[in-house]
């Protein structure tokens, strides 16, 4: 579904990502790794099209994303869920839902209720103001908000961070459970491992820009673990 | 991690926050609402001297609105707010609360973006933060060194002159608890310290704040039970605003209630 | 060379101030030693065009000082500069004494045909030099003082503090042009003679002031740099960046904020009294509140946070302002309207940014080929 | 033929009439000296003779004289001819319609190309304006000319007309005219008329009557507002008998504490009406600085623009001025909206992220802007026309009237700001664009076509800026210094109310307005404006967010 | 000095005679000097066309110093010291005319100023060739009481100088016509004030108390529109309450829609309307040069025709553009005026002016509706102030005790406050 391709970015003059590659099969969940600052932040970003790559191809259904606007990412189906949350401070919960329904492909024009029953509390609190609500709260708001685009491809970046630990178990289940019976793909960045373990089926991890190592959930090994994950 | 990161903070003197009676911080029948939402409902909590204390509870049940209330940030309708048996908190500024010898961690990392990492633990560093002194004030050997011991601890001695605002997420976490450090508080206020942290580094995290346990008070927010696990001596539940449950970890982890409307199954 | 330190680190800066000294000593010497009709003599006019500049780019280093640093984007500068102008204005009108058209040795001419019998009280003084010099930097700061404590006591910030200086200064520029406030209406004062003894109208004189001005710009640029360069001036820009969480680190924001804006004032208030002599009028437009955008804007033109970016600016902006009013008079504006847009859109640190880029340009390529 | 027996007849009556009239006039006292009649009241027997010539011809032959007296002369046997003619020429006259041939020396009426031979009514054919030229008269003669007119239409069928003519001629009434409209007050059937021409008997009373009449008057006029009213009783309270000055003070008393109720009523209408031309000036700028975060310097050049638009139609459209506001209003809009895109296109689109460089951009623009109208159009002022319908005033009573621009204005600018508020409430672009500013990089990972929302909002505030600029233009000058004068105002108004907030813009023009016309009469124009500042600058201590603040948690920083 | 005019005479000789032209071109004063920078090229124009002045071709110098006052300090210094003209015309407003006096008077140079002002000045380099007070306010009261029979006073202006000075002259004397104290209002407003809602209300009350009342307005530039749009919209009409204005000509006309004008009036010493040779003459060279017949022209434009005429002869007379021959040889000389009189150069540098009183027509033209017979010399220092009453200006020092003065006390006889001692 979605292939990156010996991409390279800068910052100004760093370099952070050095020839980068990452394969995110269609209708599976691919977790994505690494110590803080290696880049899969920047590798996400670079997939939204919110920094410009400066080389290497980005396939999406076959099409490379390199060339086209990032507001029309969402409309191909891609849901982003960024890291600390990107909430519209000043809307409403429900603004905030809102947001992205006109970039929905089937012309559904109201927010869909599994959301509601996701996350009840978003519902409790339509009318407050994004910015207002706790951490945690936000943070399923960012979820919630994504999935407003019924996307295709659900780009989840650290999603459990803040939040407490019911709502995380139930957010690996909706993972898992969007995966398995809608076939949705998932691009998960995830520092804890046994989260990482329950919902992902493939691990790609990154270090220092680069990718180094790739495969089934299965292979993910403690040799890996210590060498790239620890410090 | 080396032994005794506390070494670089202040003991308690005499004269400073009165904890004679055991109690550093004491929160009494504290309400906060906006626009009608109770987010603090007649909250009551007390920190001992020393002690270090787990803050868990459901997303919204108010525990970044208390630490605002103690550090100053936002004003309770009602209730009492002291540090120490004499210091009310609730009459003082964001300042004057910092000065007293609270730092704090906040929830969504914030440093001096345009700063280096470097500049960023000088500016938090304790001392006279009078505007006459900071236009002579140079930084002392004694100085210099908390600051390379710090970046040491935290982790981030690569980046001693890279500008702050184009640090990691994680990063920027760990240079926030620098910035907690080199303040030398007495009492430290930590908002969710290892989100987005590998396990390693919660590991790490757990060992520096226990360490700082006993001749600092700590409060800890967080939602990740092992972490909360490894430190924890008492845990407080926040549940809508007030106290659902306290006790150690078992018994916490053991309440009905707690497992309901937190820990989930 | 103690006070030089502060340049440690400051290219621009050297450089600026190298320049500055060589026209503070090649001016008097091309202006007063060369014989007029000479190739290399300077016109006078030059010489106080120059001197004009110079206190221009004061006050831009005033207000880059709050702008660039504190964060605090004033839009009311001009007032400090013109109440420091008053403040010598109303020296130099004590100075003409009985000279006035009227003949009066008491009153200013305005005073006599407005038919005032008497002084009002906030004149007296101001024949003494030195307290008028007192005065110049004493008004402009004690209302930054006050307009700054209260403001930022408040935490009035962004642009709702910005519209408040500027209503600060079109307040003043209301009140002044009102002739019962004392200080002559639209036409303002003029007409001056002399200052300490000295005629403004000889060569002398001018050269004088030209060379106090760029010992004023190089003193207060020294001071500014110095500032930035303390502790004080890092705790500056991590207010200017993250305000409440220099609080929660434990610093007064608002003391700070007050001192650094009444320092700036008092820059201002220093530029304007060295203006007023050199352009020879004082009136209300000075508190114009375009005015102070246009000093803003020649930070701006010359780069923000720089502290010589704005001088760069000041003097760039009103050098062209002199030789387009006069050589396109009709079409003059659409030159100055183009740069700006240009320099903030191809320029977006300016014109000291310009000269960093190319710099550090300079220098990758030579270590590329190293 | 029919024309000829009838002039006879005129003339007849007319010299009987002119008899009549000059001895009336000889009665009046202190006679203007610009009334030749009057000065020379044996000229008019000279003249007799003359007015052997019918009337009409007469004046005609009068009119044409270069000499104001001449003219008055004129005006005053047209007043007294009774011709049912005569009403129409004076009008004429007045309006500036009454013409005279260069060489034939007939008049005519010339209204636009429609020519009319003002003695026999026909259609002049292939006539040339050219070839006439217009009868000017001057100050005194049009008040003259009212006065005739006035006198003219006490007979009107229309009682409107009627109650014109009695409020006329109301400080001038002598004895004979008083019992002439007694008369008439008698048969009159409309109330109000009625009464005014009581009020007219009374005036005469008060002027000319015995104490005992005198009282009975003050009591008739005590409950008028009328201001001749008030003079003729300011009169009566110095030199005359104590108990008719004592009446008089105490009618007086009544009468100026209800026109001081009325001033206070006054008061805050002028306040409301300069309220919404600064709501109109801001509101423009409550959505590109506002919303969008642009400090744009060139919103009123914006404005200039549409007020420059208003010009344009009313250049193409010479015509049809009374409408031209209706084109206007969309060209306007169509206008100020497409430059505003095109700088948001070209420039501002550059800047998102840098909200302060936009400053720098736009006052560049602005300049730019200013001196191309001053290249193209000219540097000075153009005249843009009221229509009609908007000059005149709604008359509650003698001393309080709204004065209908301004009601408009009031109108207008409400029905912009219900319009506006309803496009960003009720549309997506209102939701997208408070996104884009918010979080950009998050907005458009939305999926929002943030470069779109961007245009389509600068273009819709510019819009509202040109539209604010028509409504301007019937107000103020039209030149290129407009939007230098509302650049800064605009600003005031939108941090007052709160940035970002539609209702904070409403509220923050609507009450500066009012607190600048409140303290205008006792402070003065100068002072109040300085105090008004002062007062901003002390209100954004107590609400440093302005009137209407962003709150929670996120606004802070 | 002596160097100064040396190099003067020496730039002089060159091949063209420069003319400085020191009007803003941008900024508020724009809308009313653009008229004027272009009227001097036209006469400049005309005046190359007959040869020029001396043999040599005049060559105009245009700046813009913007409507901003120190800027006219600067651009006034270049033209004199860069430049080396042999004269300026230039300056409308009071303030811009302060700022560069002390230029001119240093750098010895000659400035023509052609707008009417409050008077209270007369400088060696300085010509005026506007009305003083005495040329256009005292007239145009006189015509108002006697004529129109008017009791009640508002005196209505902007808040600076010119209406300051003006209106304490006529304060002084229409008391000394018996007018009394409250039968006089006077209301200063902000320039460019642009809300007149309150203060027509209050003359609109005024005027409503029996006796005759008339406006005299010294209200400046811009905020006369609005002002005579909320005169008409509040429905006081010329006859009811009369307006006199000093500062609204024909040019500002051409900006306002005049309907609601009509009947108001104007001071002034020069209308378009007025049918002499001479002006229509100017008219037709006016149009076209500017290729406009559309285009109006008005009081301060024939001030600059007077004062170019008056400086060319001068020029002639003197042989030669040095300051101070041309400023010796220029009184007493004598021009056509555009009213059918002669315009002269007085001793106080002010020169004889008719004034005409005009009603505003639809047409945006004036009627003119009194004149003066004879021309009134200009009076530099007003009678009407005790302060200036006992100053005197004479550059030929005949009544200023043989040595010219502009400011002469006649009490003390002193000359004081000379920049060129
Ligand atoms: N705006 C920026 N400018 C310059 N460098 C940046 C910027 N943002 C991030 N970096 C650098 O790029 C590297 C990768 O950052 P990124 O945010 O992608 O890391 P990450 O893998 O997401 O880390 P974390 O787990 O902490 O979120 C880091 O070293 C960081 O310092
Ligand atoms: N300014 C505000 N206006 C309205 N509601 C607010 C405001 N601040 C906080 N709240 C509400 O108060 C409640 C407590 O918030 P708080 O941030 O303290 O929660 P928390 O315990 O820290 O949660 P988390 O674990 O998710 O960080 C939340 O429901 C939040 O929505
Ligand atoms: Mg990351
Ligand atoms: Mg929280």
């Amino acid at each position: 579904m979605l292939k990156v391709e010996q991409l390279n970015q800068y910052y100004g003059e760093s370099h952070t990502l050095w020839d980068l590659n990452m394969r995110v099969p269609e209708g599976q969940c691919t977790v994505l790794m690494g110590r803080n600052g290696v880049g899969k932040t920047t590798l996400l970003q670079c997939i939204m099209g919110l920094l410009k790559a400066r080389d290497g191809a980005i396939h999406y259904q076959g099409q490379n994303l390199l060339g086209v606007d990032a507001e029309k990412r969402a409309n191909l189906g891609i849901g982003y869920v960024p890291q600390g949350r990107q909430i519209f401070p000043l809307l409403t919960v429900e603004e905030n839902l809102l947001i992205g329904l006109p970039a929905r492909r089937d012309k559904v024009r109201s927010i869909p209720p599994f959301i509601f029953e996701l996350f009840p509390v978003l519902k409790e609190m339509l009318g407050r103001r994004g910015g207002d609500l706790s951490g945690g709260q936000q943070q399923q708001l960012a979820i919630g908000r994504a999935l407003v685009l019924d996307p295709k491809l659900l780009i989840l970046d650290e999603p459990t961070e803040g939040i407490q630990p019911n709502i995380v178990a139930e957010i690996g289940d909706i993972i898992r459970k969007l995966n398995k019976e809608i076939g949705l793909t998932v691009l998960l960045v995830e520092q804890k491992l046994p989260f990482a373990r329950r919902v992902g089926d493939r691990f790609c991890i990154l270090d220092r820009g680069r990718q180094v190592a790739e495969g089934e959930m299965g292979k993910l090994d403690d040799g890996l673990v210590q060498r790239y994950l620890t410090v | 991690m080396s032994e005794g990161e506390g070494a670089h903070l202040r003991t308690l003197e005499a004269g400073k926050p009165d904890a004679s009676h055991t109690a550093i911080l004491y929160l009494e029948d504290l309400n906060v609402s906006f626009d009608g939402f109770k987010a603090i409902n007649n909250l009551s909590l007390y920190i001992d001297k020393g002690e270090l204390r787990c803050i868990i509870g459901p997303n919204g049940a108010g525990k970044t609105t208390m630490m605002d209330i103690i550090t100053g940030k936002t004003r309770p309708n009602s209730g009492k707010a002291f540090f120490g048996q004499t210091i009310d908190l609730l009459r003082m500024s964001e300042p004057e609360i910092a000065n007293a010898g609270i730092g704090r961690k906040f929830q969504k990392p914030t440093v001096f973006e345009s700063h280096s990492v470097a500049e960023n633990l000088e500016l938090a560093m304790h001392g006279n933060k009078k505007v006459w002194h900071s236009l002579w004030a140079k930084l002392s050997g004694e100085q210099q060194d908390l600051i390379d011991a710090t970046l040491q601890t935290i982790g981030l001695t690569d980046q001693y002159h890279q500008q702050a605002g184009a640090l990691s997420h994680g990063q920027k976490q760990w240079l926030e608890i620098g910035m907690l450090l080199v303040q030398k508080p007495y009492l430290l206020l930590v908002d969710e310290p290892v989100a987005g942290m590998t396990h390693q580094e919660m590991d790490r995290t757990a060992e520096l704040l226990t360490s700082l346990a006993g001749k600092h008070s700590v409060v800890v927010v967080e939602h990740d039970m092992d972490f909360v696990r490894s430190i924890a001596r008492k845990v407080t539940v926040l549940h809508q605003g007030s106290v659902l449950a306290e006790g150690s970890m078992d018994e916490v982890q053991n309440d009905q209630r707690v497992v309901e409307v937190y820990l989930g199954e | 060379m103690g006070i030089l330190n502060v340049l440690h680190n400051d290219r621009g800066g050297k450089v600026m101030l190298v320049v500055l000294t060589l026209a503070m000593i090649l001016v008097p010497v091309l202006n007063l030693l060369v014989p007029e009709g000479s190739f290399l003599h300077m016109p006078t006019y030059l010489v106080t065009l120059m001197g004009k500049y110079l206190t221009y780019a004061l006050l831009a280093v005033a207000v880059d000082l709050v702008w660039g640093y504190l964060g605090i984007l004033s839009l009311g500068h001009g007032a400090f500069f013109a109440l420091g102008g008053y403040a010598m204005g109303m020296y130099l009108m004590r100075q003409i004494g009985d000279r006035g058209v009227y003949g009066n040795p008491e009153l200013p001419d305005f005073m006599v045909f407005l038919n005032w019998t008497e002084l009002p009280w906030f004149w007296h003084g101001f024949d003494m030099f030195w307290f008028a010099m007192l005065m110049v930097v004493l008004v402009p700061g004690l209302l930054a003082f006050v307009f700054g404590y209260l403001a930022f006591r408040s935490r009035v910030t962004g642009v709702y503090l910005s519209i408040i200086t500027q209503a600060l200064t079109y307040a003043l520029l209301l009140a002044f042009f009102r002739n019962e406030m004392g200080f002559g209406g639209n036409n303002g004062l003029t007409d001056f003679k002399d200052i300490l003894g000295f005629s403004l109208q000889s060569d002398g004189t001018r050269v004088a002031l030209f060379v106090l001005s760029g010992l004023a710009l190089a003193g207060g640029y020294l001071l500014c740099r110095y500032i930035i360069n303390s502790k004080l001036g890092r705790i500056v820009v991590a207010i200017r960046d993250a305000e409440s969480r220099a609080r929660f680190v434990g610093y007064r924001v608002e003391h700070y904020k007050v001192w650094v804006f009444t320092v700036s004032a008092m820059l201002a208030g220093v530029a304007g009294a060295l203006y007023v002599p050199q352009v020879g009028i004082i009136n209300p437009g000075e508190f114009s509140p375009l005015n102070s955008i246009e000093v803003v804007i020649w930070v701006a033109i010359g780069g923000r946070a720089t502290l010589y970016g704005a001088i760069i600016g000041a003097i760039l902006v009103n050098y062209a302002k002199t030789v387009f009013t006069g050589l396109m008079p009709d079409s003059w504006l659409f030159m100055l309207g183009a740069l700006f847009v240009l320099v903030t859109l191809y320029l977006p640190q300016g014109l000291a940014g310009l000269a960093q880029n190319l710099k550090s340009n300079r220098w990758l390529s030579r270590r590329a080929e190293a | 033929m029919a024309l000829n027996i009838k002039t006879g007849f005129t003339v007849f009556l007319a010299s009987l009439l002119l008899i009549i009239a000059s001895a009336v006039q000889a009665d009046q006292e202190s006679p203007p000296p610009a009334e030749p009649a009057v000065t020379e009241p044996v000229e008019t027997a000279e003249t007799a003779p003359a007015a052997a010539l019918p009337p009409l011809e007469q004046a005609a032959v009068w009119l044409q004289d270069s000499a104001f007296t001449q003219k008055a002369k004129a005006i005053d046997l047209l007043a007294s001819s009774g011709n049912e003619r005569a009403q129409d020429w004076l009008q004429g006259l007045l309006d500036g319609k009454l013409y005279a041939h260069k060489q034939d020396a007939f008049l005519a009426f010339v209204k636009g190309s429609k020519i009319t031979n003002a003695l026999t009514g026909e259609d002049v054919a292939d006539a040339n304006k050219a070839d006439f030229s217009k009868i000017t008269i001057n100050n005194s003669l049009r008040k003259q000319l009212r006065a005739g007119i006035a006198k003219l239409s006490l007979a009107s069928p229309d009682a409107k007309v009627r109650l014109e003519a009695v409020n006329t001629m109301l400080d001038s009434i002598d004895p004979d005219t008083a019992a002439l409209l007694q008369q008439l007050a008698d048969k009159e059937t409309d109330a109000e008329v009625r009464e005014a021409m009581q009020l007219g008997v009374a005036m005469s009373a008060l002027k000319n009557g015995s104490e005992a009449e005198q009282l009975v008057a003050i009591e008739t006029v005590s409950g008028s507002l009328h201001p001749k009213v008030r003079s003729r009783l300011n009169d009566l309270t110095v030199n005359t008998d104590p108990k008719v000055a004592e009446a008089a003070k105490n009618a007086l008393k009544s009468i100026e504490d209800r026109i001081a109720l009325y001033g206070h009523a006054e008061t805050l209408f002028f306040g409301l009406s300069l309220g919404s031309v600064l709501v109109l000036a801001a509101i423009g700028l409550a959505i590109t600085f506002g919303v969008m975060g642009v400090i744009n310097m060139a919103h009123g050049e914006l404005i200039m623009l549409g007020a420059y638009t208003t010009w344009m139609i009313q250049q193409l459209l010479p015509k049809y001025i009374d409408y031209s506001l209706f084109i206007a209003i969309p060209a306007a809009f169509i206008v100020s909206g497409a430059v505003g895109i095109l700088i948001e296109r070209t420039v501002i689109r550059h800047l998102y992220g840098r909200p302060l460089e936009t400053l720098l951009a736009t006052f560049g623009i602005s300049l730019v802007l200013q001196q191309l109208v001053r290249t193209v159009i000219s540097p000075q002022n153009v005249p843009v026309s009221n229509p009609s319908w908007m000059s005149g005033t709604l008359d509650i009573n003698n001393v309080f009237s709204l004065t209908l621009n301004r009601l408009y204005i009031i109108l207008f600018c409400l029905i912009v700001f219900a319009a506006l508020f309803a496009i960003l409430r009720k549309t997506n672009l209102g939701l997208q664009v408070r996104a884009v500013s918010q979080n950009r990089a998050m907005a458009r990972a939305m999926g929002v076509r943030s470069a779109r929302v961007d245009a389509l909002t600068f273009g819709l505030g510019s819009g509202i800026a040109g539209v604010a600029g028509v409504a301007l233009s019937q107000l103020t000058n039209v030149g290129p210094n407009l939007g230098q004068a509302y650049i800064i105002d605009s600003f005031m108004v939108v941090v007052f109310g709160g940035v970002g907030n539609l209702w904070g813009t409403l509220l923050a023009g609507m009450s500066l307005g009012v607190i600048n016309k409140v303290l205008e009469p006792w402070a003065g124009a100068v002072l109040a404006k300085i105090l008004v500042l002062v007062f901003i600058i002390l209100f954004i201590q107590k609400r440093p967010r302005g009137l209407f603040p962003q709150k929670g948690r996120a606004a802070g920083d | 000095e002596e160097t100064k005019d040396a190099a003067k005479d020496a730039a002089a000789s060159g091949d063209t005679i420069k003319v400085g032209v020191l009007h803003s071109l941008s900024g508020t004063m724009a809308i009313s000097e653009t008229t004027l920078k272009d009227t001097m090229l036209m006469l400049i124009d005309e005046q190359n066309k007959k040869g020029g002045l001396l043999g040599k071709k005049l060559e105009a110098v245009v700046v813009d110093p913007a409507s901003d006052w120190p800027l006219f300090a600067e651009k006034a210094r270049e033209l004199l010291e860069k430049d080396k003209v042999a004269a300026t015309f230039g300056c409308w407003t009071s303030v811009s005319r302060k700022s560069v006096l002390p230029v001119f008077e240093e750098d010895n140079g000659l400035l023509f100023y052609p707008v009417q002002y409050e008077g209270e000045e007369s400088s060696k380099n300085v010509f005026y060739t506007g009305a003083a007070p005495n040329q256009q306010a005292i007239p145009a009261v006189d015509y108002l009481m006697n004529d129109l029979g008017v009791k009640r006073w508002v005196l209505a202006g902007t808040d600076y100088v010119y209406p300051r000075t003006t209106n304490k002259i006529l304060e002084a004397y229409l008391k000394g016509k018996g007018v009394d104290e409250k039968d006089i209002m006077i209301n200063y407003t902000p320039f460019g004030h642009s809300d007149w809602q309150s203060i027509v209300a209050d003359i609109k009350k005024f005027g409503s108390e029996g006796k005759k009342t008339a406006v005299v307005s010294t209200i400046n530039g811009d905020a006369n529109v609005p002002f005579y749009k909320e005169l008409g919209n509040q429905g006081i009409s010329a006859e009811d309450i009369p307006v006199v204005a000093f500062s609204v000509g024909e040019e500002e006309l051409s900006g306002i829609d005049t309907k609601p004008l009509v009947g108001h009036l104007a001071a002034w010493n020069y209308f378009m309307s007025v049918d002499t040779p001479e002006n229509k003459a100017f008219i037709d060279q006016w149009h076209k040069f500017i290729k406009d017949d559309k285009r109006v022209t008005n009081d301060p434009m024939e001030a600059h025709v007077i004062g170019f005429n008056l400086w060319a002869k001068a020029v002639e007379k003197a042989g030669s553009t040095d300051t101070d021959k041309v400023a010796e040889a220029i009184i007493g000389l004598e021009t056509p005026n555009m009213t059918g009189g002669t315009a002269k150069m007085l001793p106080n540098h002010h020169i004889t002016k008719p004034v005409l009183i005009g009603e505003i027509q639809e047409d945006g033209q004036f009627e003119t509706v009194w004149k003066t017979e004879k021309e009134v010399p200009g009076d530099a220092w007003s009678d009407f102030l005790p302060s200036s009453k006992v100053v005197e200006a004479d550059w030929t020092g005949e009544k200023t005790g043989g040595t010219p003065c502009g400011n002469y006390n006649t009490e003390t006889k002193k000359c004081s406050g000379q920049n060129y001692e």
